[in-house]
């Protein structure tokens, strides 16, 4: 018999060697198929899920589809919102399914809901669950240990949270080491005083804030990592902990309000930490500078003559509402000619480092066809972009892996808006 | 378990989209087509119903459906890997809308060996001797046909009969099924008639898409026939 | 079934290494100590064969900075009891150790005791050895993965060996193991239970009463000196091959 | 384990037995039809001859199934390995005494090539359908069809050509280069329905006590399914909600008809997949239904109607044993059942020998003596062997027959 | 000679509410209804709380029909049928006969309002799907308000509350095959509105929907639907069944989870078929003697539906609810309303022309 339809069954059953009554029936003689039928739909794990505090409107789903088309993960791959609340509608263990892992709480399918099914809260939720009982990927774990030990994710000596000021040509302001009232509190983040990119964009801002004479100073070893995505990825033990420890360390210096480079942290500060007693003005970099441009402007002394595109990180724009400063920033400088992805602001693609997705880029490949830095690279370069300009500190890294493995290199370069302002000012590090 | 699988498109990309197109306009320009297809609003019915979609990732209402929308793309799809994976036992007719998914296979298959797809001749492999069979004496299976060596499955009775085939026949009351070659005796003049339907409805020129050496087999056992008993054949 | 394990604590890598101005022992002005990894394995094995017979896992750690937290952090996973033993001083042998725990052990009852083969500040990965010794019982190191059948008072052990060959032993408890690894990676403790230990959990603590014998003297601690560095090649993939075929020809490496 | 229209008392006792509205619009009936396009001259309605029986169709109107001058369109399906079961259809006719005509002028209807490979089109279908009524109309029987397939097909095909004229045309030219004229029944009648309609002169008749069988039925998917308005519902089965044949006939007989979750499945014949691609009508065949039968009513045989069928249920079972599956139940046509009630040989009459799943059991049960009708039968091919007889033929099983009677129709 | 008497044929809902209407109006109303009570559906079927506003239906009812039986301008004739008119707009002679005993008489009106209504799709005639008339697990919505209106929801088999139920959307409605095209308009509600009754009722069942689109009008999405799937966790699965047969003890659905695209087959306690409205006899009767054109479902026609929906293609003859095709409560009350306003008019204007004014 031929093989037509083998690829379109479940399981096939089919016994090498079989003799029956004489007859040999072996092989394809014998084979047969198991049914692909929905036999049951437990609630069971959907009244889990919903009795989790946040987990309630997964209930709510009815199935529109409205989520499917801008779930940055649907497009890549077979998890989508929708289909969430199917497979768990399907009695399938959510707790233990490769999808609870998927999500970057990018919350674009939260801003197109009708039902306001939210998987920002849905997910932590149930990441939630799996974490107490033990059940975390792996690299997520190792960053959760990290990160409790260290403070940051990457496991880096919290001593050498600063070392990164020794290169940056201009005086830093270390408060545990000199302890004085300032204006501004810059919460550097784990990134960019670690990573040799965000280091980067980290020298970068020292400059142009000193440039600026802003009255500023960093905490060096006693920062330690917001959270953020640390909550999101299901370990919120760890979040209050931190949170708790940031806020005493905040509490002990005296300023007037905390700027900080990345859009986590940002979200972190401003939505999380006043439940925590830490309620303080803070600022996005973009945020902070984006009034000062007169300032600025004033002090650009190189053009910069490419064709950038921006990423709206998920954090800043459509948790937080800011799209504007990133883009007034950088259609002042001088050569800069700004053209728009078509996913942006409100709809912009995640680059899938969020939501704990920073740390599972091992473990979600065999879950996507592509990583979702790589479809945005392409999306930039399909715009005629020559620079990605970003401002997150995520995601100068992943662009610049995501930039080789789609095999743009040399078409396209990631930089940090900051690093793009500091250039432009003349910095003696060029590109 | 996928929530959905995209389907595997990808093995088409070859073909032009306009022969896809033209593939589908013939399917829609069957006169039976209005029949059987109004709309679908996926109720489910007719997949629920459905034999093959139990074991094949198989689905009578995304053929009605594909139809409907007019996506060429993935009817060309399903006319090449689903059409022949359906058990036509329309259990699908039940559609609350009226639409016959069988019936829109039955026209799709149709297509697909009138234009002689690659598809329709890997699936019709194996199965000449049947069309040959039906063609040639109007009747079917033939009790010879059943040997033991292709029905293993079936188990020691196949090897039985095939052993004791002519005797018991032989042992069957009525006088019209003595035959082994045919499932029952069938005069020539009634033959006759059969090759002139084959003929004058354009059936021959079906089978000569999906399998020449068979249409050059059955065009030797007819022409004799008709010959004798005298009809030239049209060319 | 009761499981005992041994936990010590050692210097974290993740701080540059010092040596102090005598060059006898580290700089322990800024060293962070963490637990032992073989001895985190130790633990995840223990707590495995709690979960696959029931029975009850006993940490035993001897005082040092940073202890209590790794108590803690045990209890979260899934520990029972979590035993300090005090008064042992800094700088602590393992034939010290070995001896403080013999003396101690055999009150709390147990049937296997399991420890890392060895710890990253030593290398010596005796406690475990001596400890068998000294309450002649057997001991098994390198494990890589344990079975036990409580019925029969046996367990079964399993070691890798060079070359890709493993060994299955059977052995009577009560038994002392070195584990090498357990069968899964250690598992995490989220933070809240973490805090809840350190909340509702007891640390008890022992005070340690080990002879003085004769110690092992530290002659000098010091950093190897580099004796060559590696070289980045840079530059598009045809360039880079053709300086990596000049260089082997260079050192005579091509012929 | 179900529960019959009349047990079904409703909540707050409410009566559930259903009754048809007689004021509610009928749909379209395409008898109406066919005769308007005699009354056109389009073609030659060949009426039902009497006497006729009605029955109760779906639809809510009658339908007239002859009794006797019936022209006997067997299956090809059935001939080449389950002949018992044309065989029974014409003893019981002779054994209730009913004329019929087992014609040479016939062909397959080509409906299960049509249906598996598609190397064939609506003209072409239309076109031997129409030649085979011919056929019956000049011998004057009326045309009673075997195989489910046929029956559904044909049904079909009178829709085509009540609905397309062109196709009408281009069957009418291709008739008159055949010499014949363009003919259609009034009925399609399949032989179920007439199995149905002389249900308790066959129950008068029987021999065997069958009220310790437990049966199963099968109905076939082209039978009830393909052109749905014409086949048998009968309030009495079921309710009136599922076609009647096949279990009237068991019920009649006094067995114990039994249900199924997967009643309404189709068997997994598939037309293609029984010969190519039988991994797929294995699977059906047991998983959904001998083994659904066998969980839930532990039938003593299965009962169907149709030859695809019978084959598939009953020669699908043998190799699904190595996946341990639950088979082993005989599977026949109720015309065979019937047969065996009447005290008909089970091998020179219905043949049994070609079943591949093991009947004995069921003989036993009945009180049907497997070893000496074996025995018997075994004497009539050593007389065909040594040439002593050409072949087993009527007279052979007629001399059974105590005396012709002539049936009395109430 | 034209009267000034506007007959309302039927005591449901929508006839209580035109004959309330066409009195306050000053009109003199004679109200005919062929059951011995007033109510209509409601009441007859025993309904339980009403789909959108859940208050008792039994006690809505009877308030209407106090408000009418009590009206001065009000004569209402129970077990009373129609059974034959004569004369035109204005000047209508239409002719009743008791159900009891046969006595006739004939009543003068100048207007009449129809307001027969509907009756449930009897499940029976869609053969082999839903097995109504095999098993005494499958209910229709109408058993089921019964069920809830008596607080006992129970298998009726076993006489036990349910552990799980469905109910199967669409049964009669939108199927070319029975001849329904038209969606019956309140079965997405009320099979919502129950499900919401039965986890009240029955907390410990689960309650599925099995569904093809929920048609949701208006306020009934956010008041019915979504508190039932967000409150009352009713689960919700697209796809409807193409057949219920028993399995052991339970009943075993089948159709497809169109959303996975998988064939389901899940077993239940009780399924609930959501039967959809056809003309009620009453209707159809009433619409022949009348001389009203019926579409082709039966129900009477109205020619400028829209812009005019209540008159019918007779002058003079105005139709209101359900007899006029599927319509909600709010529907055929405010129909009826628009009803009497029509006929009160109409009859006005007659003898306006008649008294040559």
């Amino acid at each position: 018999m031929p093989k037509p339809g083998l690829d379109k069954v479940d399981k096939i059953l089919e016994k090498d060697v079989a003799i029956l009554e004489g007859m040999d029936i072996s092989g394809h003689w014998n084979r047969m198929f198991e049914q692909r039928v929905v036999w049951d739909y437990s609630t069971e794990i959907l009244e889990r899920i919903t009795s989790l505090s946040g987990g309630e409107s997964l209930g709510w789903c009815y199935q529109c589809g409205k989520c499917v088309p801008v779930c940055p993960v649907d497009m890549v791959g077979d998890y989508g919102p929708r289909k969430i609340y199917r497979k768990v509608q399907l009695g399938i263990d959510l707790f233990h399914d490769p999808d609870l892992w998927l999500c970057t709480t990018c919350m674009n399918c939260l801003r197109v809901c009708p039902k306001e099914v939210n998987m920002i809260e849905i997910m932590p939720a149930a990441r939630e669950v799996a974490v107490q009982d033990g059940n975390v990927p792996p690299e997520l774990q190792k960053v959760f240990e990290n990160t409790a030990k260290y403070g940051n994710p990457m496991g880096e000596s919290p001593r050498k949270r600063a070392e990164w000021v020794k290169e940056a040509g201009v005086p830093v302001t270390i408060l545990p080491m000199t302890p004085r009232p300032v204006d501004v509190l810059w919460y550097v983040g784990s990134y960019p005083s670690y990573h040799p990119r965000g280091k980067d964009a980290a020298r970068a801002m020292a400059r142009v804030f000193y440039a600026l004479g802003v009255d500023y100073a960093i905490l060096g070893h006693e920062e330690k990592e917001d959270g953020d995505s640390i909550r999101l990825a299901g370990e919120k033990g760890l979040f209050e902990m931190l949170a708790e420890s940031n806020i005493r360390t905040f509490q002990k210096y005296s300023f007037n309000r905390i700027v900080v480079t990345g859009p986590h942290e940002y979200n972190a500060f401003k939505n999380l930490y006043p439940q925590y007693g830490g309620a303080f003005e803070i600022l996005h970099y973009t945020q902070f500078l984006a009034p000062m441009l007169p300032q600025l402007q004033k002090m650009f002394v190189k053009e910069l003559p490419y064709t950038v595109t921006f990423h709206d990180p998920c954090y800043l724009g459509r948790h937080n509402g800011e799209y504007d400063a990133p883009r007034k920033l950088l259609q002042a400088i001088p050569g800069i000619r700004l053209v728009e992805m078509p996913r942006c602001r409100e709809n912009g693609y995640c680059c899938g480092g969020g939501g704990g997705g920073m740390w599972l880029d091992g473990f979600s490949r065999d879950f996507i066809r592509e990583r979702l830095s790589d479809r945005r690279v392409k999306e930039a370069v399909e715009v005629g972009a020559e620079i990605l300009a970003v401002c997150c500190p995520y995601e100068v890294s992943r662009f610049e892996d995501s930039v080789k493995a789609t095999g743009n290199e040399g078409k396209l370069l990631v930089r940090d808006i900051i690093e793009l302002i500091d250039e432009a000012m003349g910095s003696p590090k060029t590109r | 378990m996928a929530l959905h699988a995209p389907p595997k498109l990808e093995r088409y990309a070859d073909i032009p989209y306009e022969e896809k197109e033209r593939l589908f306009q013939e399917v829609k320009a069957d006169p039976r087509f209005p029949d059987y297809l109004y709309g679908c609003y996926e109720c489910g019915i007719c997949v629920a119903a459905c034999p093959s979609a139990r074991f094949y990732d198989f689905s009578p209402r995304k053929i009605a459906q594909t139809l409907a929308r007019e996506d060429v793309e993935l009817f060309f799809y399903q006319l090449n890997e689903d059409v022949w994976n359906c058990s036509q036992c329309f259990s699908c007719n039940r559609c609350p809308r009226g639409n016959s998914p069988g019936g829109l296979i039955t026209i799709m298959r149709e297509v697909a060996v009138r234009n002689g797809l690659r598809s329709a001749k890997e699936a019709l492999e194996g199965y000449s001797r049947v069309i040959y069979k039906i063609m040639a004496t109007g009747t079917q299976v033939s009790p010879d046909m059943i040997q033991a060596d292709a029905f293993p499955d079936w188990g020691p009775v196949a090897k039985e009969t095939a052993d004791n085939l002519e005797l018991w026949r032989k042992a069957l009351p009525p006088e019209t099924m003595h035959t082994t070659s045919t499932a029952w005796e069938v005069s020539e003049q009634t033959l006759t008639e059969l090759y002139l339907i084959w003929h004058m409805t354009g059936v021959m020129d079906m089978i000569k898409e999906v399998d020449e050496g068979l249409h050059m087999i059955l065009l030797d056992v007819m022409e004799e026939l008709l010959e004798e008993r005298g009809y030239a054949l049209a060319e | 079934m009761e499981y005992i394990v041994l936990c010590k604590l050692v210097p974290d890598l993740v701080e540059d290494l010092e040596v102090n101005s005598e060059g006898t022992d580290l700089d322990r002005q800024f060293l962070k100590l963490v637990l032992n990894e073989f001895d985190e394995h130790a633990l995840e094995e223990a707590l495995l064969l709690k979960e696959a017979h029931g029975g009850r896992v006993t940490v035993v750690a001897p005082e040092a900075d940073g202890v209590d937290e790794v108590l803690y952090t045990a209890l979260a996973k899934g520990a029972d009891r979590v035993i300090k033993v005090t008064g042992l001083g800094e700088k602590l042998s393992n034939k010290r150790l070995a001896g403080a725990l013999r003396n101690f052990l055999p009150s709390l009852g147990f049937d296997l005791v399991l420890t890392g083969v060895q710890a990253v500040d030593d290398l010596d990965g005796q406690v475990g050895m001596l400890l068998a010794g000294y309450l002649d019982i057997p001991h098994v190191g390198v494990v890589t993965g344990v079975e036990v059948e409580p019925e029969r008072k046996v367990a079964r052990v399993r070691k890798e060996y060079a070359g890709g060959l493993l060994g299955e032993f059977e052995v009577q408890l009560p038994v002392v193991l070195g584990i090498q690894a357990a069968r899964q990676p250690p598992r995490y403790a989220p933070i809240t239970k973490v805090r809840q230990a350190m909340k509702e959990g007891k640390i008890e603590a022992v005070e340690g009463r080990a002879p003085l014998g004769l110690q092992i003297q530290v002659r000098r601690l010091f950093k190897p000196e580099a004796t060559g560095h590696a070289e980045i090649l840079e530059g598009p993939p045809e360039e880079v091959a053709r300086r990596i075929v000049a260089v082997l020809e260079e050192r005579g490496l091509l012929r | 384990m179900s529960i019959h229209a009349k047990q079904a008392e409703g909540p707050l006792g409410k009566e559930r037995v259903f009754k048809r509205d007689p004021d509610l619009p009928l749909s379209e009936d395409i008898r109406d039809l066919v005769f308007e396009l005699e009354a056109e001259g389009e073609w030659i309605v060949q009426r039902v001859p009497e006497p006729y029986v009605e029955v109760p169709r779906k639809d809510g109107r009658a339908k007239k199934v002859p009794l006797q001058h019936t022209w006997h369109h067997k299956s090809c399906g059935q001939c080449g390995h389950i002949p018992g079961y044309s065989t029974a259809i014409f003893w019981l006719h002779r054994k209730l005494g009913l004329e019929y005509d087992d014609p040479k002028d016939q062909t397959s209807c080509t409906g299960w090539n049509y249906y598996a490979s598609a190397t064939s089109n609506a003209a072409a279908q239309a076109a031997v359908a129409v030649r085979n009524f011919a056929a019956a109309y000049v011998t004057g029987f009326f045309p009673l069809i075997h195989c489910g397939t046929s029956y559904g097909h044909y049904k079909e095909v009178r829709e085509e050509l009540v609905k397309h004229p062109e196709l009408r045309a281009q069957v009418r030219e291709i008739m008159a280069k055949l010499g014949k004229p363009l003919v259609m029944p009034e009925e399609i009648v399949h032989y179920s329905e007439w199995v149905y309609a002389v249900r308790h002169e066959i129950a008068a008749r029987k021999v065997y006590d069958c009220r310790e069988i437990v049966v199963t039925v099968h109905p076939a998917c082209h039978y009830y399914k393909l052109v749905q308005g014409d086949a048998i519902y009968d309030p009495d089965i079921y309710g009136g909600q599922r076609t009647a044949v096949v279990t009237a006939v068991a019920k009649a007989l006094g067995a114990q008809v039994k249900d199924y979750s997967t009643w309404f499945d189709c068997c997994g014949f598939g037309f293609r997949h029984i010969l190519v691609q039988r991994d797929f009508t294995r699977s059906f065949a047991v998983n959904r239904k001998i083994e659904t039968m066998l969980e839930e009513a532990k039938p003593d045989v299965v009962l169907t109607h149709d030859t695809g069928c019978v084959t598939t249920l009953d020669k699908s079972q043998f190799a699904a044993q190595v996946h341990n599956k639950k088979v082993g139940v005989p599977v026949m046509s109720e015309a065979q059942f019937a047969a065996l009630a009447m005290g008909a040989h089970p091998y020179r009459v219905c043949q049994l020998h070609w079943h591949a799943a093991d009947y004995r059991p069921l003989l036993e049960k009945m009180g049907i003596d497997w070893k000496e009708k074996w025995q018997e039968f075994e004497e009539d091919l050593e007389r065909i062997r040594r040439g002593e007889k050409d072949y087993l033929t009527w007279e052979d099983v007629d001399a059974e027959i105590p005396a012709r009677h002539f049936l009395q129709v109430s | 000679m034209a009267s000034d008497v506007v007959l309302v044929i039927g005591g449901g809902p929508a006839g209580l509410e035109a004959a309330r209407g066409a009195a306050d109006l000053g009109a003199k109303v004679v109200l005919v209804e062929e059951r011995d009570h007033l109510g209509g559906t409601p009441v007859f079927e025993r309904y339980a709380a009403l789909t959108h506003g859940f208050q008792d239906a039994e006690e809505v009812m009877n308030r209407l029909a106090q408000e009418v039986t009590t009206h001065p301008n009000v004569q209402v004739k129970l077990s009373t049928r129609v059974v034959g008119c004569t004369g035109s707009k204005g000047d209508f002679h239409v002719t009743l006969t008791k159900v009891s005993d046969g006595a006739s008489e004939t009543v003068h009106a100048g207007a009449i309002i129809v307001a027969t209504g509907f009756q449930h799709f009897d499940p029976g005639r869609e053969t082999q799907v839903y097995g109504y008339y095999e098993y005494p697990d499958v209910i229709t919505l109408a058993d089921a308000e019964a069920m809830l209106k008596a607080r006992k929801f129970v298998r009726p088999s076993t006489g036990l509350p349910p552990e799980r139920v469905c109910f199967i959307q669409c049964v009669g409605s939108r199927d070319r095959q029975i001849g329904n095209e038209y969606c019956s308009k309140v079965c997405c509600g009320i099979a919502s509105k129950q499900a919401i009754e039965i986890r009240q009722q029955v907390p410990n069942c689960k309650v599925y929907i099995f569904y093809i689109d929920m048609r949701m009008y208006g306020y009934w999405e956010n008041e019915i639907y979504w508190p039932a799937q967000e409150q009352y966790k009713v689960n919700y699965i697209k796809g409807i069944a193409t057949e219920i047969i028993q399995k052991g003890d339970k009943l075993l659905v089948r159709g497809e989870d169109t959303t996975l695209g998988r064939p389901m087959e899940v077993l239940m306690d009780m399924v609930i078929l959501s039967v959809g409205m056809e003309p009620s006899k009453g209707t159809r009767e009433v619409a022949r003697i009348l001389g009203l054109k019926q579409n082709k479902y039966g129900f009477i026609e109205v020619p400028h539906e829209g812009v005019d929906p209540v008159a019918t293609s007779v002058p003079g003859i105005f139709v209101a609810g359900a007899a006029a095709g599927p319509k909600d409560l709010d529907d055929s009350m405010s129909m009826a309303g628009a009803a009497a306003m029509k006929a009160v008019a109409a009859i006005r204007r007659a003898i306006a022309v008649a008294s040559g004014g």
